[in-house]
């Protein structure tokens, strides 16, 4: 084949009618509080993964919610589970219970292929 | 007989704000020519099914207006439009499609609102792909009991669009229309009410949640009703090959464009000054703020006045409101005609 | 879908086009890739329509590439433009006609700049006259040159031989327009229809008999994103964004598609050569390629001109699937001939060949 | 000595004027941008960045990847409604980027470099930006063997259009000296020179701080095919604008970024 120095990238935008939301179902089945997040954010500012990586856990939110799980594989394994993101909460998002069940839920998948 | 009978106000518009304050300037002893355009006295609220934070039906509301004016000293005419008003020293004559109205004492605006209309904003193709509807047409099916796409079935995915029309220089509005972000969670909860299959997503820049109960309107909606909340203002609809409509937007608390497919996409029109009320207030030299709707004297404590002495304001030909903050801003100008009334007597005497 | 819709907004966006004496600049892409476009647009106003078209062999570049790839700043740019315009005033012309949408593009930021910040327009006058001593007046209308063969599509129509048809079934084809971003997404007053629903290529594809097709991603960018295509490595935006168009189009089995832009035309066609390549993928109905015409070429298979003089080989989806749909003629021992008529050796591995 | 305050040499561009107003973060650029789509890019983080005025920060941009990602379609400013045009800012950003040498800090800075020996120096060679006599097929298969077909008998397509290669008039025309001297002079008197002349400086720079062998004209060196197709393939993972933003763009920490391109 001819060498063209390049080649078609994959989309970054969220396809949601594509993506698998299995991950967001069963935290919403688990930790229905999930469901309350407004993003403000509260959880990422007091975070400690976050003072030293690329942690957002505002975001992670939102990535779990829209089935993007590559990107939440790569960001749940930062989290240290200290639960400070849980005290702060407005909305009393059990936000460390989140993460502790995304991870459980990909323990799952990979194992069961859900 | 008390002095006020020989006062004569005229109120322009019937709907949540003028009937407020003919009822209340009625009961004070005034005499009201209330002119309406429409063919029923209660404006927009008509228009409305159910009314947020409670989900009250609007025609309670709507009979709480109609009782305000059902008032012997109120002369309500239908079907009228106002074509001028002219000061004369300190009497008004107002000339309207059914003839002149003379020797107005004070006369109150409460002209309303004008919906956006949504054609303006192209790229959301409403006019053009099927399934593009406002908030008042979802408000006309839930009246008619059920929430059916244009195939006539019912809607796998509902996406609720904030702000159109408001907040958008693009169409030459800055301002925020205050009501259409708790309009969208009350609808997302009708609609999940009524069809529980079915999806609902709203696309928001901020949540203004500012009257009572309005927050805690969201937070059921989140918790009770499964709505989900996508926080980015919709760039564009378009339509694929089954109908279906495909949205794009930036899931901004993601940082990631997002696109969707959605069967129904209802658009939260905002509200801009009334083309009819601005008419007439040519004819008065009323003037107009940037955001397009009646300048009042003073913002904090003169928001019931006109540049025009004996000119008065009341309801959403001032600002974006919801009805109770209509009613109590018509309420409040009941205050200043009064004032200014008693203050002109006192000249008389003088 | 109501049609109804976009008519209102096409009403709303009308656009005065001049009816005579257009001063023509080139596009820079066009007379190196497929220079047939121009000739037979000159011809057409010249000959077929009898219009006056002025071109100043002097006129060079515009500098748009460099300019959109940020290696020409906005002050280089504006006075070479006004060069341009200063051409056109000492002959005595008024409305550009342009053959570029990168160039109509920047002609619009131009003048609308100066609208904005006249300082900039004297700043511009004071450079020029530094650099060149020519002076110049502000003209009266840009054009692109498709706004020119919109005004004239219906003229074209009554001269048309092969209309946009299958000339065994009757049925209409179907057409994917693409407008190039440049057009009227920066300033939708410029362009014919505004910036969501372009009309000009849907007037001339309606007015010729086809049917066009409104697909999801039809505002989307053809990806040429200037630099992003001028370096080798970054070639891979350029070509992902039209994928991302095909993909959409796809399932509406277009025929062929009409495209504004030098640069579009051009990708559109080439990057469906090079995903072939790449993931053996085609776009089109039957693993064929789906070409890409530009609206003078259409124009003049319509009327009946020979396609190889209009120079439809020259992309790499060819369009002879086309031209046998619509019934128009062709010799196949004259596609690639030498300036003495002798036979050139003919490109291989080419689309729809 | 005080630092130059990066955000008032931004504002003296009358583009940047026009297209910052004041972003609300809406998103509705970054939804329908082609390079959003691709790259790790956002133009709505770009415009709020730019509108901290923080010098660090604008300095992060300049010095970084992420301004280098636009195509310039111009597709956010239908959209707005604050009336901004991100790409307006973008092309200003890397203009500035430009001028004060931060350019060749980044992969894809560094390209204008190429950007410059092609489209460039065509206009001031040839007065085109891309006369096909100078859009060499090896430099360009993706235009596939029709393109070699018309490189290779250019005089003959020209003329087929009815036009002659290098004639008095028509298409890929040769202009005459004094046509070229006035676009030479334009580019003299207007800061066009003078930014070719800087891109070739900071380039020769970089190109001998990394080893390179540069050559004054042409395409034919090693820094020229570096730059022409070096690609990292990090410029699609999720994690690096988040850490442009924190850390101005000085360090990238490219650990735990899985592979972006595939």
């Amino acid at each position: 084949m001819k060498k063209f120095g390049f080649s078609s990238i994959k989309p970054r935008v969220i396809d949601y009618d594509r993506n698998n939301r299995a991950v967001m179902e069963y935290i919403m089945e688990n930790e229905p509080s999930f469901a309350l997040c407004i993003g403000c954010g509260g959880c990422a500012a007091t975070c400690s993964a976050a003072q030293f990586t690329d942690m957002s856990l505002r975001k992670l939110n939102i990535l779990i919610k829209r089935g993007e799980n590559d990107e939440v594989r790569r960001l749940m394994n930062k989290c240290m589970l200290c639960g400070k993101c849980t005290l702060v909460c407005p909305r009393g998002v059990n936000t460390r219970n989140v993460i502790f069940l995304t991870q459980q839920a990909f323990r799952k998948l990979d194992n069961y292929a859900v | 007989m008390p002095e006020q009978y020989d006062r004569h106000i005229i109120i322009v518009g019937a709907g949540a704000a003028g009937c407020t304050a003919a009822g209340q300037l009625a009961r004070e002893g005034y005499r009201i020519s209330l002119i309406e355009k429409e063919n029923e006295p209660g404006g927009k609220v008509i228009n409305w099914y159910q009314l947020f934070p409670d989900r009250r039906k609007s025609e309670e509301v709507l009979k709480y207006l109609r009782d305000e004016i059902d008032n012997p000293l109120i002369n309500i005419s239908l079907n009228t439009t106002v074509e001028s008003i002219v000061k004369e020293d300190d009497r008004f004559i107002v000339t309207t499609t059914r003839g002149v109205l003379t020797a107005a004492d004070a006369i109150l605006m409460a002209t309303g609102f004008d919906l956006f209309k949504p054609e303006r904003k192209e790229e959301y193709g409403y006019g053009i792909y099927d399934d593009v509807i406002t908030s008042v047409e979802l408000e006309e099916k839930f009246h008619s009991g059920t929430v059916l796409t244009s195939k006539g079935v019912a809607p796998e995915r509902v996406g609720i669009v904030h702000c159109v029309g408001s907040r958008d220089e693009k169409v030459g509005n800055f301002h925020c229309s205050k009501v259409c972000c708790v309009t969208a969670v009350k609808q997302a909860i009708e609609i999940r009410e009524m069809l529980p299959g079915t999806e609902v997503f709203c696309f928001y820049m901020d949540m203004r949640m500012f009257g009572p109960y309005y927050e805690e309107l969201y937070r059921e909606a989140q918790e009770k009703w499964g709505v989900n909340f996508i926080r980015g203002k919709v760039s564009e609809a378009s339509e694929n090959i089954e109908g279906r409509l495909l949205v794009k937007v930036e899931d901004t608390l993601a940082g990631k464009p997002l696109k969707m497919q959605v069967d129904l996409l209802v658009l939260m029109i905002g509200m801009e000054n009334s083309l009819s009320g601005k008419k007439i207030a040519g004819s008065l030299d009323l003037e107009i703020g940037i955001n397009g709707f009646f300048s009042v004297l003073d913002n904090h404590y003169g928001n019931n006045q006109s540049n025009q002495a004996g000119v008065f304001f009341a309801g959403t030909c001032t600002a974006a409101m919801n009805i109770t903050d209509t009613i109590s801003h018509a309420r409040a100008s009941v205050v200043e005609i009064g004032r200014y009334l008693k203050s002109k007597e006192k000249r008389v005497v003088l | 879908m109501k049609l109804e819709g976009k008519k209102r907004i096409w009403k709303e966006f009308q656009k005065e086009i001049p009816d005579d004496h257009f001063f023509f600049v080139r596009s820079c892409i066009r007379q190196s890739f497929f220079p047939g476009s121009e000739q037979f647009l000159i011809k057409l106003l010249r000959e077929e329509l009898g219009k006056d078209i002025y071109e100043d062999p002097r006129h060079t570049t515009c500098t748009g590439i460099g300019y959109h790839s940020d290696v020409v700043p906005f002050e280089t740019i504006q006075t070479v433009v006004a060069r341009h315009f200063a051409l056109a005033t000492e002959r005595g012309y008024k409305d550009i006609l342009i053959s570029c949408v990168t160039s109509f593009g920047i002609y619009e930021e131009i003048v609308e700049t100066w609208k904005h910040f006249p300082e900039t327009l004297e700043k511009t006058r004071e450079y020029l006259y530094k650099a060149t001593k020519r002076e110049f007046e502000v003209p009266r209308t840009i054009l692109h040159t498709s706004d020119a063969v919109y005004k004239f599509k219906d003229e074209i129509a009554a001269r048309m031989k092969y209309p946009l048809v299958d000339h065994k079934t009757g049925e209409p084809l179907k057409a994917v327009e693409h407008i190039g971003c440049h057009y009227s997404k920066m300033f939708p007053k410029y362009g014919v229809g505004g910036a969501e629903f372009p009309h000009t290529l849907v007037g001339m594809i309606e007015s010729w008999g086809g049917k066009v097709i409104d697909y999801p991603e039809r505002r989307h960018c053809c990806g040429f994103g200037f630099r992003q295509y001028l370096i080798q490595a970054d070639r891979g935006y350029s070509m992902s964004n039209s994928k991302k168009k095909f993909e959409s189009m796809e399932p509406y089995k277009p025929e062929f598609v009409l495209a504004n832009c030098p640069g579009c035309t051009m990708f559109m066609d080439k990057w469906q050569y090079t995903l072939k390549e790449q993931e053996g993928k085609t776009y089109g109905v039957n693993g064929q390629g789906i070409p890409v015409l530009t609206y003078e070429e259409l124009a003049g298979l319509v009327m009946g001109y020979d396609p190889w003089e209009l120079g439809v080989q020259y992309h790499m989806v060819q369009s002879e699937p086309l031209m046998d749909k619509m019934g128009i003629p062709y010799d196949k021992d004259k596609k690639y001939i030498a300036k003495d008529g002798s036979k050139l050796i003919a490109p291989k591995n080419l689309i729809n060949a | 000595m005080e630092k130059e305050n990066l955000f008032n040499i931004l504002k003296q561009d009358v583009r940047f004027e026009e297209g910052l107003n004041a972003c609300m973060n809406c998103g509705v650029c970054t939804a329908i941008c082609p390079a959003a789509e691709f790259y790790n890019y956002d133009p709505r983080k770009i415009v709020d960045m730019v509108q901290t005025r923080d010098n660090e920060i604008i300095l992060g941009l300049l010095k970084g990847e992420t301004i280098w990602y636009c195509g310039q379609c111009m597709s956010c400013k239908t959209r707005c409604p604050r009336g901004n045009t991100p790409g307006s800012i973008i092309m200003v950003l890397r203009l500035v980027s430009q001028r004060l040498g931060y350019f060749v800090e980044s992969e894809k800075g560094r390209q204008q470099f190429a950007v410059k020996r092609t489209a460039g120096d065509n206009i001031l060679n040839h007065g085109y930006c891309v006369p096909a006599y100078a859009v060499d097929p090896d430099k360009h298969p993706e235009q596939g063997p029709v393109w070699e077909h018309i490189y290779n008998n250019l005089e003959h397509m020209i003329a087929r259009a009815g036009g002659e290669l290098n004639g008095e008039e028509g298409p890929l025309r040769r202009f005459s000296p004094e046509v070229m001297q006035e676009l030479k002079n334009i580019f003299k008197v207007t800061g066009g020179q003078d930014l070719f002349d800087k891109i070739e400086e900071y380039s020769k720079k970089k190109a001998a701080e990394m080893g390179f062998e540069f050559k004054p004209d042409g395409t034919d060196c090693e820094y020229f095919d570096y730059v022409f197709t070096y690609d990292s393939g990090c410029h699609f993972c999720d994690s690096i604008m988040e850490e442009e933003y924190e850390t101005g763009g000085q360090e990238k920490n490219m650990e735990g970024i899985p592979e972006g391109n595939s």
